[in-house]
Order: structure tokens, then sequence, then C-alpha cells
């Protein structure tokens, strides 16, 4: 499973640990490589990439890596995108709305409890709908927006995939903390599964499931045989 | 004017006036920097003397007093750097060593909170940097006014949201720290940080220019007109006390930490390909520092071409550049060899770098611009700075204070004052919930993370097979150190010994950063010097070594010094961090201990 | 040299927390005539050639594909005097 | 009603990351005309009244207080038309 480092990426140690946690080969991918090293899946970790100066995730869209991503995704490559990495799925047109500053204005840490609306997508397949999962969110443009038609198709289609449970810490729309493309298999969230897959070091091991559902979705429905 | 100030002109220019005074130097030292180049310095090299005789750079009030720490090391199995490097490193088994210090970024912060506060942890970042470590943590430890002072709503928010950009930017978890409100601080607020990094043994750096050709590389971010003239004059004079005049106010420092994270990644690839020789961070005082320290640490001499120093503003004079506090740099030596080797790693993380000069064996500073030699000195004389023995004596005003004890104060008669003297302290802003500011932290990110906020001590995991790990505290309380400054620091001490104990770890080593007033006050040379004899004696008594630290001077508003404060910073090592104790109730029916007099 | 300026801001029916805040600061402040405040951003961007159409142009493209989001703002491009 | 621009931009010699990090991606998708890019702010303010001088005054006056940080920003006031 391939794991993308932009510069600035910050959370790209995590989502390979939290792969191999899964019983997967985390392989790291260069942002200016235009190359995807054959992987099965894409996790789009956390960070600032290019310090998130212009808006976060606008210029990592552009790099070699996204120029092969997007299409690979599009042909339905499941691409995970975790904080900076949902931020670029938008960016970068693979999942609908944006994200803009917190409500309060402020960057916020927290441990969230997120229940699981949608489990069908190859990254939730693991989990139960209705499922609440405790797992930190940290960021400071986290807020989702999308105009009224977007989300409301966006509901009517299932692809809300995870939402803040007891409402959302940045005013994110409609308490939406993760969606997917129409087809499920691009999903992107701002909360860190990969923040969450040991008591040890994070809040509860909830997250592990993101990764467990990918790799299982490998071993059975043959994903792992794309060519 | 400087553009042509050559060390000939100089020669033949005896009588003409400079602006020493201005910059921050006394008469004498004036003198002394005369007597040294038998001849007057040039503006570039006044410029230099300046900085690095600075109270900042030199410590020349603090370090007669210094010295007593330094036999605490003595006593340590742990060390394998100690007080003088950038940083102390201490080893913590199974190959790996610890680097860790605590620095003081307390004017820049009152200036211009945000960027002052966020330039204070990239600054500490890149001088675990320079040891040769990854950076693995910061904290923080914040002393304000009143909560409800007017200066408090500008400077808090401002510096957290700053520590909170470049701490959480440079993807470094924040593990804890302290906030604090007391008067004293209204007009000058405490904003000390401190970093922690993570080596292997042999990875070690030195802050030295040695070996006759070896390149000098100033790599990251372009020199810019920025706090040009920061560490003598900001850092070494009180400010507010100008009647209000702004002209000691020197422009700010922006901090760019994602240039700070692409040179951090950077440095730990080119060390790790063995391309460094000697490397050196550049903070206050800038490309002077740098070139003075790696000279002055090596055998030879230096040699720096400064038309190649990349800048930002083409209109900078030489002495502005060598002041200039422009963040993001760091300057290392590389054997011609490995130079493209070198620019290479730099080119894929596109960090800047630039071949500005080498090592030479005259044993001689020197700098040319435009054709003219600009700068030509021993380095180790601007290295060394003067030392002064402070006059210093205890405060008459002290025996009153202490005499005042707790035992004249209004106790609660009853249950009910009793509830409310409770609800009180637990509203107070000392002790009320700190998240506001913690939830601006990541304290999660490279997934190390054991224990943080709201526990007393930090826990990061170092090795994910052994479970071995590192614990960090850190504590402080001027109104302890007021009453007695020796007492006072050593119950810091221990309050931070025993917030480590408390993860489960031993505590190993200790950093300090010392916040005091004005040393040309006797009262508060006497709190310092008490506050290192208290410091010294507890390390002493608890067989741990001081690794470092960072003395910041001049904190005062007026003729009002700040409560003496000694943050003391205490780094444990946990066997197995899977078998940390957490604070808090676990189990019911569990009994209570209290361990202790 | 010329230097033309980008101004984008976020569209009318896009919540805008920072202008919401600056709002209230301004009436904390006793500025009461301020009824609304929008908050976005300016990019001053230099070029090599004058700032003639093909010039507008490119900056334009450059707005477009860069420096604005055009799912949540909007943006004008126009050369300084 | 009226509405008033502030644009805030950082002073000439302050650093601005933001806007190098803008104009590195410029060349980076082959907008290589662009030679600088500094990223500001750009207030659009709502007032009550028309935008008489003693409007713009007290904008200039929220401007100094509020919008910009004096340290280390400069700004302008002008009204719409
Ligand atoms: N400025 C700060 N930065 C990071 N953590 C902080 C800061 N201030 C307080 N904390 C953390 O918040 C928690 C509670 O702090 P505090 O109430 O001061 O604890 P205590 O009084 O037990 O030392 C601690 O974990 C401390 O490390």
């Amino acid at each position: 499973m391939g794991v993308v480092t932009f510069p600035g990426s910050l959370d790209d140690t995590d989502a390979a640990r939290a792969v191999r946690y899964a019983g997967a080969e985390p392989v790291s991918l260069w942002h200016s490589d235009r190359d995807l090293r054959g992987v099965d899946a894409v996790v789009l970790p956390g960070g600032f990439s290019y310090g998130d100066y212009l808006r976060c995730g606008a210029i990592a869209r552009f790099s070699p890596v996204m120029g092969e991503l997007i299409p690979a995704a599009r042909a339905g490559l499941p691409v995970l995108g975790i904080c900076n990495g949902f931020q670029i799925l938008c960016e970068a047109h693979l999942l609908p709305g944006a994200l803009t500053r917190n409500a309060g204005l402020r960057f916020i840490h927290a441990d969230v409890r997120l229940a699981v609306t949608d489990a069908r997508t190859p990254w939730t397949a693991g989990y139960s709908a209705g499922q609440v999962l405790n797992v930190p969110v940290k960021n400071g443009e986290g807020a989702f927006v999308a105009d009224e038609a977007t989300l409301d198709e966006l509901e009517r289609t299932g692809r809300v995939v995870v939402r803040y449970a007891d409402g959302a810490p940045n005013g994110s729309a409609r308490d939406i903390a993760g969606i997917c493309n129409a087809e499920g298999n691009v999903v992107g969230l701002m909360p860190h599964p990969e923040h969450a897959i040991d008591p040890l070091t994070g809040p509860s091991a909830d997250g592990l499931g993101f990764f467990t559902s990918i790799v299982a979705a490998f071993a059975g429905a043959g994903l792992g045989a794309r060519a | 004017m400087s553009g042509e100030d050559t060390i000939e002109v100089a020669g033949g220019t005896p009588e003409t006036a400079q602006p020493f005074k201005e910059l921050g130097l006394t008469e004498d030292e004036y003198q002394k920097i005369r007597d040294i180049l038998g001849r007057r310095p040039t503006a570039a090299e006044l410029a230099l003397y300046s900085v690095m005789w600075s109270e900042h750079c030199s410590y020349k009030s603090s370090k007669v007093h210094l010295r007593n720490l330094a036999p605490t090391a003595d006593q340590s199995q742990y060390l394998l750097a100690g007080i003088g490097a950038n940083a102390g490193v201490v080893d913590i088994g199974q190959g790996y060593a610890v680097t860790f210090k605590i620095e003081s970024h307390n004017h820049p912060s009152f200036v211009e909170p945000h960027q002052g506060a966020a330039t204070g942890i990239g600054g500490i970042v890149r001088d675990i940097l320079a040891m040769g470590a990854r950076p693995i943590a910061v904290m923080d430890a914040l002393r304000f006014g009143p909560a409800d002072a007017h200066d408090t709503a500008r400077v808090l928010p401002g510096v957290v949201s700053g520590i909170s950009f470049y701490g959480n930017c440079l993807g470094l978890p924040n593990i804890g720290g302290e906030l604090a409100f007391d008067a004293s601080y209204a007009g000058n607020p405490l904003v000390n940080a401190l970093c922690v990094g993570l080596m292997r043994h042999d990875d070690l750096k030195a802050a030295v220019a040695t070996g006759l050709g070896n390149k000098v590389i100033l790599f990251g971010s372009r020199t810019g007109p920025d706090g040009v003239g920061g560490a003598s004059v900001l850092a070494s004079a009180t400010f507010g006390d100008d009647g209000g005049k702004s002209a000691k106010r020197p422009s700010v420092q922006v901090g760019d930490p994602f240039m700070e994270k692409l040179l951090v990644e950077c440095c730990l690839e080119l060390y790790a390909a063995d391309l460094v020789e000697g490397i050196q961070d550049l903070g206050a005082a800038g490309v002077a520092c740098a070139t003075t320290e790696l000279a002055a640490g090596g055998d030879g001499g230096m040699f720096v071409d400064m038309d190649a120093i990349p800048l930002r503003d083409p209109n900078l004079t030489p002495a502005e550049i060598l002041m200039s506090e422009s963040q993001e740099r760091m300057m290392a030596v590389v054997k011609p060899k490995r130079v493209d080797a070198f620019l290479a790693i730099c080119r894929k993380w596109d960090v800047e770098a630039t071949v500005i000069g080498e090592v030479t064996g005259d044993g001689l500073l020197t700098m040319t611009w435009r054709g003219g030699t600009v700068v030509k000195i021993p380095p180790q004389t601007a290295a060394d700075g003067p030392v002064y023995q402070r006059p210093y004596a205890r405060p008459d005003t002290l025996d009153a204070l202490q005499v005042a004890g707790p035992e004249g104060l209004h106790r609660p008669a009853d249950g009910a004052a009793l509830r409310d003297t409770l609800l009180r302290l637990l509203g107070s802003p000392g002790l009320a919930d700190k998240r506001w500011v913690t939830q601006q932290y990541d304290s999660l990110v490279r997934g190390n993370t054991v224990l943080a906020m709201p526990e007393d001590g930090g826990l990061l995991r170092v090795a994910e097979e052994t479970g071995l790990g590192i614990a960090l505290a850190t504590d402080g309380n001027g109104r302890y150190c007021t009453l007695d400054p020796y007492q006072g620091t050593q119950l810091m001490l221990a309050e931070a010994y025993r917030n480590v104990a408390m993860t489960g770890a031993v505590p190993v080593a200790v950093t300090n950063c010392l916040n005091f007033g004005s040393p040309e006050d006797p009262a508060v040379m006497w709190q310092l010097a008490e506050a290192i004899r208290g410091l010294a004696d507890g390390c002493k008594h608890l067989g741990i070594p001081v690794t470092g630290g960072n003395v910041s001077l001049y904190n005062q508003t007026g003729a009002t010094a700040i409560h003496p404060t000694p943050v003391i910073g205490v780094l444990g090592v946990h066997e197995d961090v899977r078998r940390r104790p957490g604070a808090g109730f676990t189990v019911d029916g569990a009994q209570v201990v209290l361990l202790g007099t | 040299m010329a230097t033309v300026i980008v101004d984008v801001m976020l569209k009318q029916e896009i919540h805008d927390p920072q202008g919401e805040a600056v709002l209230s600061a301004s009436h904390r402040l006793g500025f009461g005539a301020v009824k609304g405040v929008r908050q976005g951003k300016r990019f001053e961007v230099e070029l090599e050639g004058p700032a003639d159409g093909a010039a507008l142009a490119a900056v334009e493209e450059l707005a477009r594909e860069l420096l604005a989001n055009p799912v949540i703002e909007e943006f004008s491009v126009h050369a300084t005097e």
C-alpha cells in the first residue's frame, strides 16, 4: 500500500505504521516521482504539504505523483486521504466540496466520537454501519463546505462516510467528517484513524479498521489483482 | 558607507566615530575590541563583536556563576556531550542518545507574540538538529500577566497560536509545558521552548570548522533584513523604559515552519550520507555567530566570501548581513569532494545551498565583500567575549517578605467557606483547565506519544520493538524563587524530577532556562547566583547532571524585574513505556497511599 | 516589470468565519457603523514584461488554476496603475 | 450602504514565506514570467452610511487597530466605486 510523502507531510510515518499494523506492506511514494510503484491502494497522509501556505492541499495537488494518482483513482484505485490528504483530494476535485478555516479560527486537537455512516467503501467495509469510533482530530482548516445541492446529493447517495457523533468541533457542514466519491474507492476524512491504532499511543485502536478493511478487500475481492 | 569600510580603511581612519553604544557595547568593550585588533574595527567587525559580546550570546554576566554547574556533569555516566555544546547529549541505552534543551524567546514574543513564539520554537529545534539528532518533540513553558490584563489578551493568544502554528506545521508533538499568570510578567511574558531530539550514538555532530580546504556551506532561507541587531539590542536592553521611543525596536522575524521542516529532513539525510564535518544552526546573531563559533571551535581559520551569501534584499550592508536573524538557516563544513553530493541532497529537498567560504590555516576569520576585506579577526576573541563579576547583594526587602508566613493568613472557618475557597482555587487561571491552550497543539504526530497533556510529564516511545522511551517535564515557580531563589530552584528541580519519575522513568539529566531581570541590579544578580547555586547543589544531591540551558536576562518593565524564574527541565529514561502508570484513579476500590512527608 | 493584483474572495454563499470574527471584534472596539466584513486574499504578482493583454490572461489562468479554489472562491485580476 | 476595501500586506522588508511558496508553485506550473509574489489580506468592510471622509477615517482606524499588525504589516484603505 502506497503512502505519499509531499514536502511538509507529517503523518506519513504514522500512516505507514498503520498499514504495517494492518498486515500490509507500506510503500513510500515520493511527491516528485511520476510513479505509483504498482501499489494496490494509496494513503495521502496528514501534514502541512507545502506549508499549507496558499490553501491546504492547493500546491500538493499539482505534484508529479498526483499526475499519476488522479487518473488511477478515477479508474478505481482505492485512495484514502486523511486530513491534509482529504484537503488534497478536494483540491484535486476527486472529492467534492472544500475544507475551510475551523469555526473557532483556531487549530483544534481533540479526541472525537465518529459515527461510521457508510460501511460499504473498501476503506470502511470492516466496520458496521452506525458503529462509533474514538479517534483524534487535529487541524486548523477542517470545516467541510459545499453548496446545498452537493450536500444533499452526498446524503442522498450515501456518500457521507463518517460524521461527528457529538457535533462537529470545527463548524463542518452537517457534521460531516468524511466523504467518498460516487464509486466509493476514494475516501477523505479529517479525523486521524492512523493515530488510533494502539491504545498506547492514541485514544483507542478504533482507527485500525480503515486499514484492515482495505487489506481484507485485497484478499477477498481480488482488488490486489489490478494490473 | 559600510560597503567600503575595509580593514585598510579602518586602519587609516582611527578617529572615525563608531556607533558602538547604539549596538549595545560599552566604552570599555569598544576599547577592548580596538586593543584586540590593534586598530578600530570595521563597521562589519563592530557589528560582529556587538552581537557576539551581547549578553544573549556571550553570557558575560552569568558565566562566572554557571561554572558552578559544571561539576554536576562529572557524576554522570550518561553524558556524551555536556555544557558548551549546542545541547547536552545523554546516552539512553540500546545505542540511542537523546539531546534536549530549553530556551527563551521572551522579548520577541512581547513585541510580536505570534511570530516571536513561533520563531522561538524554530530556534530551539535547529539547536537540536545541529547536534545531529532528529527533533522528536517540543514543550513550552509560558508565563503571562494576570489573565484579565489587557496585554495578556493580546499576548497569550498570539503566543499560543505561534507555537501551535510552528510546532504543528513542523510535525513535532507538543508533550507538555506550563501556563502561569502573575502580575510580574505583565510587561514581560516568558516564553520558554524545549526541544528534544533522538540519535544513534555515532550520529553526534560538532560545531567545528576543521580540515584545511573544507568548504563552508550556508543553506536554508535567504538572508534578509530580519531582526537586524536583535541579539545585541533587544535581548540585552530593558525595553519599555526608553520613553516610548521605538528606535531600539528591531524588525521582527517571520517564521517559515515549512522551510524548517525541509531543513530538518534535508539535514538528517545529509547526516545519514555522512557529508557533514561540522554544523551550526543560525540563531540570534546569524552569520556572525555561526562563522565565529565554527571557526573558534576548529583549529584553523575561516574565509568567507560575503558576496556569495544569497540575499533577499540586495541593499543589505555587510554589517547587516552579519547581524541578520533571518530564520531557517544552517551552516555546514563539508569536504570538497562531497560538496556535489551535499548540494544534490539540498536540491532534492528544495533547500537553497551555497558555498560561501572555506576552512583556512591562518587561525583568522576573514571575510571579503566586493573586493575588500571587511572582517579579519581572531575568532576566539569574538566567541569568548568578556566575563563580568557583577556585584550582587541579597535584597533587603527579602526579610520582610520571608517573615510574612502562611500562619497569618485567613483560614476558612466552616464547610461552606472551605467549599468556596476550593471553588475559587479551582477556578483561578493558574489551576483552571489548560485545554484552551493544549487543544491547539498536536501531541500525537509521529505516533510515539504515550503520555502528554494533561499528565504531569510527557512520555515518548523511542524504540517500538523494546518499548524504550523517554520522559520529560518542566517546572518553574517565580513566587517561590522570589522568597528564596536557592530553595525555590531546588523545589522546582524536585518537582520536575518527581513528574518524570511519576511516568515510571528514571531521571537522568537536567536542562534549565534562567529568566531573570537586569544583571546590572545587584539584587537580581544575587537571585541569579543563588538560583544557580541551588540548582548545582540540588543536582549533586540527586546525582544528575545539568547538560545545558539558556540564560535570559533583562526581563523587566522599567525598573521592575520579573520574579526570578528558573524553569527546570528534567529528562528521564523509561525501560518500557508499555508499563507506564497513568495519573488518576483507575480501579474501583483501589487503596490510596500518600508517599513522602 | 509590472505588478498585477489578484483579489480572491470567498463566494457570497460560503460562510466566512474570519470575516465574522472581525465584524464582532469591530463592534467590541466601538466601530458600530460596520455592518459586515468579508476577508479574502490579495496577491501582488510581479511580472517580467509589461502588464499587457497576454500577461493579464496568463495571470488570470494562474488565478484560476492555483490562487483561487473555484469551489468556494471567486477572483478578480487587475493591473496596478 | 458602502463598501470600503482594506488591503493589508506584509512590509517589504518582512519575509513572506507564503508568497514564496506561491512563486515556486507558479514556476512549477509553467508560469515562468512570474518574478515575485507577495500574499496579503483583503477585507471588504460594509458600512451603514456613505463612504465619506469620516467613514474612511473610521475604517482607517479600524485597520490600524485590528485588521493590520503594524509591527509587520502595512495597509491601504479605499472606497469601491
Ligand atoms: N503551555 C503549555 N504547553 C503545553 N502543555 C501545557 C502547557 N501548559 C500546561 N500544559 C499541560 O497541561 C497539563 C495541565 O497543566 P497544569 O494544570 O499546569 O498541570 P500541573 O499543575 O499538574 O503541572 C499538563 O499536562 C501540562 O503539561
